[in-house]
């Protein structure tokens, strides 16, 4: 096969996931996340959510350089591939951080397919980003955008922009005369509506344009082809938030069963339980070797690498919604309590589960390539 | 409907029911009820539901069977009736459910005479709320190794410990409880009372479900007193007595009028089928496209097939004997919810992270709610692998677990 | 609803399903057929395997006048409906017999649907009779016929026949000029070519037609109308058959889990075994019920009947299949001898399953219903 | 391909082996042979195969890395080499899967130097053909459990019991023999042999799968001696020799050149890829039903993810501890193999229900064979819920189940 045995996983990469996962485990995410929740519970009655990441631990980040971790040298970045960049993400799933890197890794894939230096500089200099191409019926596909171009000037609405609160700018695709484009527009240019979710990982939100100027990063008749080249890396990426996360629910219900005891046993005991934390287990291995290498395919074997990447996301999704089922009825009572943080977890996968389509959606994708 | 082909007057009863229930079904709520009746946490809601049951009982839809010196109306086969078509008309339900559900028949059976002269009239007009102290942090699955413990004092007893999970734990005034009076006999060493809630050693914590909704509470007891003339049947027979509401629970339920009105299976499942016809992505109705429209219908097949085991259930000749369907109601139901609830978030995809209070949320976030609560059936009142237990061991006779 | 409340299951219907149950314990078909298998067991150098039946049985029956239990009375038969077929077929399916009666029963709902008053009185008279409408691909549908008519003589082959060497005749559906015809040949006017199949429990076979003369049963362009609308009574039957032979299966496998001591413990203990169990009950109550239900329509609210037709086979297919895989596991090494009786059931529900259609079929087809 | 960048000679021997086999690529036989080699049971086959293996071994394809004292060829880091282009040229398996595959490598850690040098060659050449006789009637998945009693007498062990599950039993001279010398100590009272099959004690009875096919044997030993020269390691440590060559059966296999050089899982599926798309139905090809699609891509999707994992197992980094994906492969793999079958099975519909010999059957029956055949392997060696129970307790340290 034209990809290296290791999956590209070299020592740098190696050191750079220890690395993120030791910050996660100092920073505590989650921890600081619950302070944030409190009083805001009660989904009629509770008060107001704002979207919220640590801006301490993205500074750290910056520091670190993983913002410009994907960003080719020529644009001031690291240059490293997306091996690199789905092994950090892996990480912010295990952690279910709520962070900047996430949209800004997308963008940088993006900016790249569009040779997008510039904007690839801004991100080298710390600017946070955020992909804006989905239209108000959440379908797939650049097409969908409702927002439109008029020269440079963008006006509508950007549906489900991921983390919409934590990004500087936006990477945003437009419908024009001539097809679609895509545009960057700075956070400030733009009004973010908010959305009510139920993840609480995430703030996901509307992007509303009013015929703001914004700089172009494909021209009109591009973006879509532009979109469509980066798309594995953006489906490999999401696939290991998923496959992180779903490594964390196998060790958190393992755990659980060992310590929670019922009938005079620990419940790990029974094979009602035992089975299917097993199962969780084979559901993630598959998940996550099929993330490596649909990453490494990027790096090493272009040409597959759609296939791998819908693959990737094709078992991630369906991953996410079984360890997220296992994971709560097998915490018994405690697990649909607000308390327990597996349901932190259960609603990141759920809403994980259909970034970029769900497991049917690129099974038929990948049909199409066989 | 009525089980037995229905005499005249039942008939009139029935119009009766119906024509009443038309002309008084009240206003909905500012903020929308929550699903179950067992998470009714508001007080706003608290009043309109008593209100309203307390009108129903007025209207004889409730205790309608129940003999008159106990506040019943004093009627035969009546309440069938009367719950059917309260069920039929999709009215609020009824907030009182476990005093109607569980207090009333379990009084009706063990109490003692000045037991239910004094706790059924105002379990009917909900003026007094009953909450159910069964489940313990360290009891969950395992109830019977619950560990509240009663100490005989005088007349009366004296209770230490915690119990969990416990619905309308915040509103109710009464408390079934059960607790533990002999550390050394673990079926007869559990005992049933009736606790009152208005008193200094209880306090009531509410527990947040993934949902963010506080109907389950964690109650603590810290020296409660108990008069041992609200002890139910004999000490030690708290087992037993639970064992037999439990299992006969929905059967008692209609003897007093307790009704979850909510919609039923089949209703809900075509509620996702509308969802998946109007709900459209990359241009194509969800339901138009093949595999999703499988697993839809596989959920349809599954609900009725359901609905054709109750009706199977009560023939002898074909239910392979009296409890194997019955028993998996529970189970099957639970677990055709959750799925179902699974297959409404995956018909709107991305659109399903839109929550309660979200402009665009399709129908307020229902299906998230659902989706989430449906956890609720699989695990509380003995989980899916406890009911897998069960039907292994009483209905194919394997080797017990434990 | 416009059915009774006890699915039309009368205190007849009862004594006819004991009296099915107890005949085939008595006669001990399985004993009788596992005879007939000695030395044909080797796929590749075993004896020819010819179709059998128990003759004695089958004369029992027609004494007992089951083969006309469907029969019209005005055609000299019982003029019971599908409940009652149903449950006999169930019990056939409980003892995975080998028998005309099953294909009798089904071509009499055919011809009763083509108001073939002379060929049901044929089936009085104690003429075992076959369906023959299915072309070389397996399709399903009347238009799938290979069959062509010309005028009264057909020729062609006529495919999947089930046990047709158990019949003395064949409904067949032919191709002619106005469309689809349906017609009567008797066995000894056609080449029957046996198949070797897996299911040890049907003999089914290919009906070559040279050209012979044949009875016109329905008149060419009315042959799929009748096929179709004798479609839900077809359903239904196959699916009472995988209902009796899952309950089989379910009660054979809970018993061997009581007596097969693994550990120390009879098997049975084990929750790996015990919930898997339980699970072939649910899947095999489902099926029964809806089973029930679709006989019932069928007699009582024929406007229902397709609908209702659909769930059970859809439901069996999916439960045959089931059970099917978990009797054989279930009973660990033993299960996958020859010795050993579930592997009989196993084949013949993997054989019902695809008659007239699996699950997704028939879950396709049901929701053009809905 | 071999686990180390090769050397020039490595490449050189590689560019031997697959010259080799295409210029002695056996012709096929006239009865096809069985899937699998333990499925063999006819005299022509088994001359045939004993023929074929014979040739690979002077052509140096086996015991490629043995040193010559024991009948090898004395190369070393050659037979994985060859071994790979054994399975990459889909040239027929070697019928003495056993003896390469787990008595070799037995005594190669196990055996005394006379044992070594008298069983190995012949094992090579498959002049000597071995079954294996650990699994009994009463101890299926509980191997520890067996019965099969070995008494000392003299210089000999005189044995009395039975054997079940033998593959090549009918064919084989030697059987690797599992024994209790001690009942009273489960786990140390077993002594593993190395018996003599020809001697009128033993008596072999094939047992017919529900293919049909009679790979299997149950194995009757009455009185069957056994010189204590023939015992391998030490009286009692029969377990713990049995463990190390079941374990290691896979990486051993290798260091002798015993491949089944059946197709890859992959190739598999994308068969059944080929069948749908070949396959009409209803004038649609299956491929195009998008539900039966949706099921067939999720099985390549899991095929996948399996070599992936393979993959993954040799990266210290990422395979999560060294055990964890190697115990998955036989249960992922062999659950996979099944729903390939049934997936297969599926795509025909009705046309799977012809068979072997029927002029019309898919591929002479070949989709009915594998699936049923599937059960094998979901079953014997460590059925699925016994795999599950190594991986929840070995893995995942949760607590034992026994």
């Amino acid at each position: 096969m034209a990809q290296p045995r290791d999956f590209g996983f070299d020592e740098e990469t190696g050191m750079l996931k220890d690395g993120a996962r030791r910050l996660f485990e100092q920073r505590q995410p989650l921890v600081q996340l619950r302070a944030r929740l409190a009083g805001t519970e009660d989904p009629y009655r509770g008060s107001e959510r704002p979207g919220w990441h640590d801006a301490a631990t993205w500074q750290e980040m910056v520091g670190l350089g993983w913002h410009q971790l994907a960003v080719p040298e020529e644009a001031g970045g690291v240059g490293l591939g997306l091996v690199a960049a789905a092994a950090i993400q892996e990480e912010i799933g295990r952690a279910a951080c709520p962070t900047p890197l996430t949209g800004t890794l997308q963008a940088t894939f993006v900016l790249i397919e569009a040779k997008a230096l510039g904007h690839l500089a801004k991100v080298a200099e710390g600017t946070a980003m955020a992909l804006a191409v989905t239209g108000e019926d959440g379908s797939l596909g650049a097409d969908s955008t409702d927002v439109v171009a008029d020269g440079s000037r963008l006006s509508g609405t950007s549906w489900f922009v991921q983390d919409a609160g934590k990004a500087d700018g936006f990477v945003v695709a437009a419908r024009a005369a001539d097809g679609i484009g895509l545009y960057y527009v700075a956070r400030d240019a733009v009004e973010v509506k908010p959305d009510r979710i139920v993840d609480l990982t995430r703030d996901q939100g509307r992007v509303v344009l009013d015929g703001c100027e914004a700089e172009t990063v494909a021209a009109p008749g591009d973006g879509a082809a532009v979109l469509e080249r980066a798309l594995p890396a953006l489906l490999t990426l999401v696939a290991a938030d998923i496959a992180g996360a779903a490594e964390w629910q196998l060790q958190t219900t393992a755990d659980y069963a060992k310590t929670r005891v019922q009938f005079d046993r620990p419940i790990g005991f029974f094979q009602a339980v035992k089975h299917p934390i097993v199962d969780m287990m084979i559901a993630a291995d598959e998940t996550r070797s099929l993330v490596y290498n649909a990453a490494c395919a990027w790096d090493h074997d272009r040409d597959d690498a759609v296939r791998c990447a819908r693959l990737a996301k094709a078992s991630a999704s369906d991953t996410a919604a079984f360890c997220a089922n296992r994971s709560t009825q097998l915490h018994g009572g405690i697990g649909f309590t607000w308390e327990a943080d597996v349901q932190i977890y259960h609603k990141r996968q759920m809403h994980s589960q259909f970034l970029f389509g769900d497991g049917a959606w690129n099974r038929q994708r990948l049909a199409e390539l066989l | 409907m009525a089980e037995k082909t229905s005499s005249a007057e039942q008939y009139e009863f029935r119009d009766y029911c119906r024509r009443w229930l038309e002309e008084n079904r009240p206003p909905p709520t500012e903020t929308p009820l929550p699903q179950a009746a067992y998470e009714v946490t508001y007080a706003d809601h608290r009043r309109y539901l008593c209100d309203w049951q307390a009108k129903c009982y007025e209207a004889q839809l409730i205790a309608t069977d129940v003999a008159k010196e106990y506040g019943g109306h004093g009627h035969s086969n009546f309440q069938a009736i009367a719950s059917a078509e309260v069920r039929r008309a999709r009215v609020p339900y009824f907030i009182n459910w476990i005093g109607l559900g569980m207090t009333a028949p379990t009084l009706l059976v063990h109490g003692t005479e000045e037991q239910k002269r004094r706790f059924l009239p105002p379990i009917f007009t909900a003026e007094e709320i009953w909450c159910q102290g069964f489940s313990e942090p360290g009891a969950g699955s395992d109830l019977v190794s619950l560990s509240t413990a009663a100490v005989k004092d005088g007349d009366n007893w004296v209770v230490n410990g915690s119990k969990v999970w416990t619905s309308l734990g915040a509103l109710a005034s009464w408390m079934l409880l059960l607790a533990r009076t002999d550390r050394h006999d673990k079926y007869n060493g559990i005992t049933y009372f009736l606790a009152p809630m208005d008193q200094p050693g209880v306090t009531v914590r509410p527990i947040h479900k993934m949902t963010g909704e506080a109907g389950f509470n964690e109650v603590f007891l810290e020296n409660v007193i108990i008069p041992d003339h609200y002890r139910v049947d004999a000490v030690g027979a708290g087992w037993k007595v639970a064992m037999s509401t439990l299992t006969s629970e929905r059967g008692a339920a209609a003897g007093v009028g307790a009704v979850a009105s909510s919609e039923s299976p089949l209703t809900a499942v075509l509620k996702v089928i509308e969802l998946a016809r109007r709900t459209r992505r990359n241009g194509v109705a969800v339901w138009d496209d093949p595999v999703w429209r499988e697993r839809i219908v596989k959920l349809y097949e599954r609900t009725e097939a359901a609905m054709q085991n109750g009706r199977r259930a009560r023939i002898e000749a074909l239910n392979g004997g009296a409890m194997r369907l019955p028993l998996q109601g529970k189970l099957v139901g639970s677990e055709i919810g959750q799925e179902l609830g699974a297959v409404a978030l995956g018909i709107l995809g991305l659109r399903s992270s839109l929550y309660v209070g979200d402009e665009h949320a399709e129908e307020d976030g229902h299906w998230a709610l659902a989706y989430m609560n449906s956890y609720t059936g699989t695990i509380s009142g003995g989980s899916s692998e406890i009911q897998r237990n069960i039907l292994g061991e009483r209905v194919l006779g394997l080797p017990k677990t434990k």
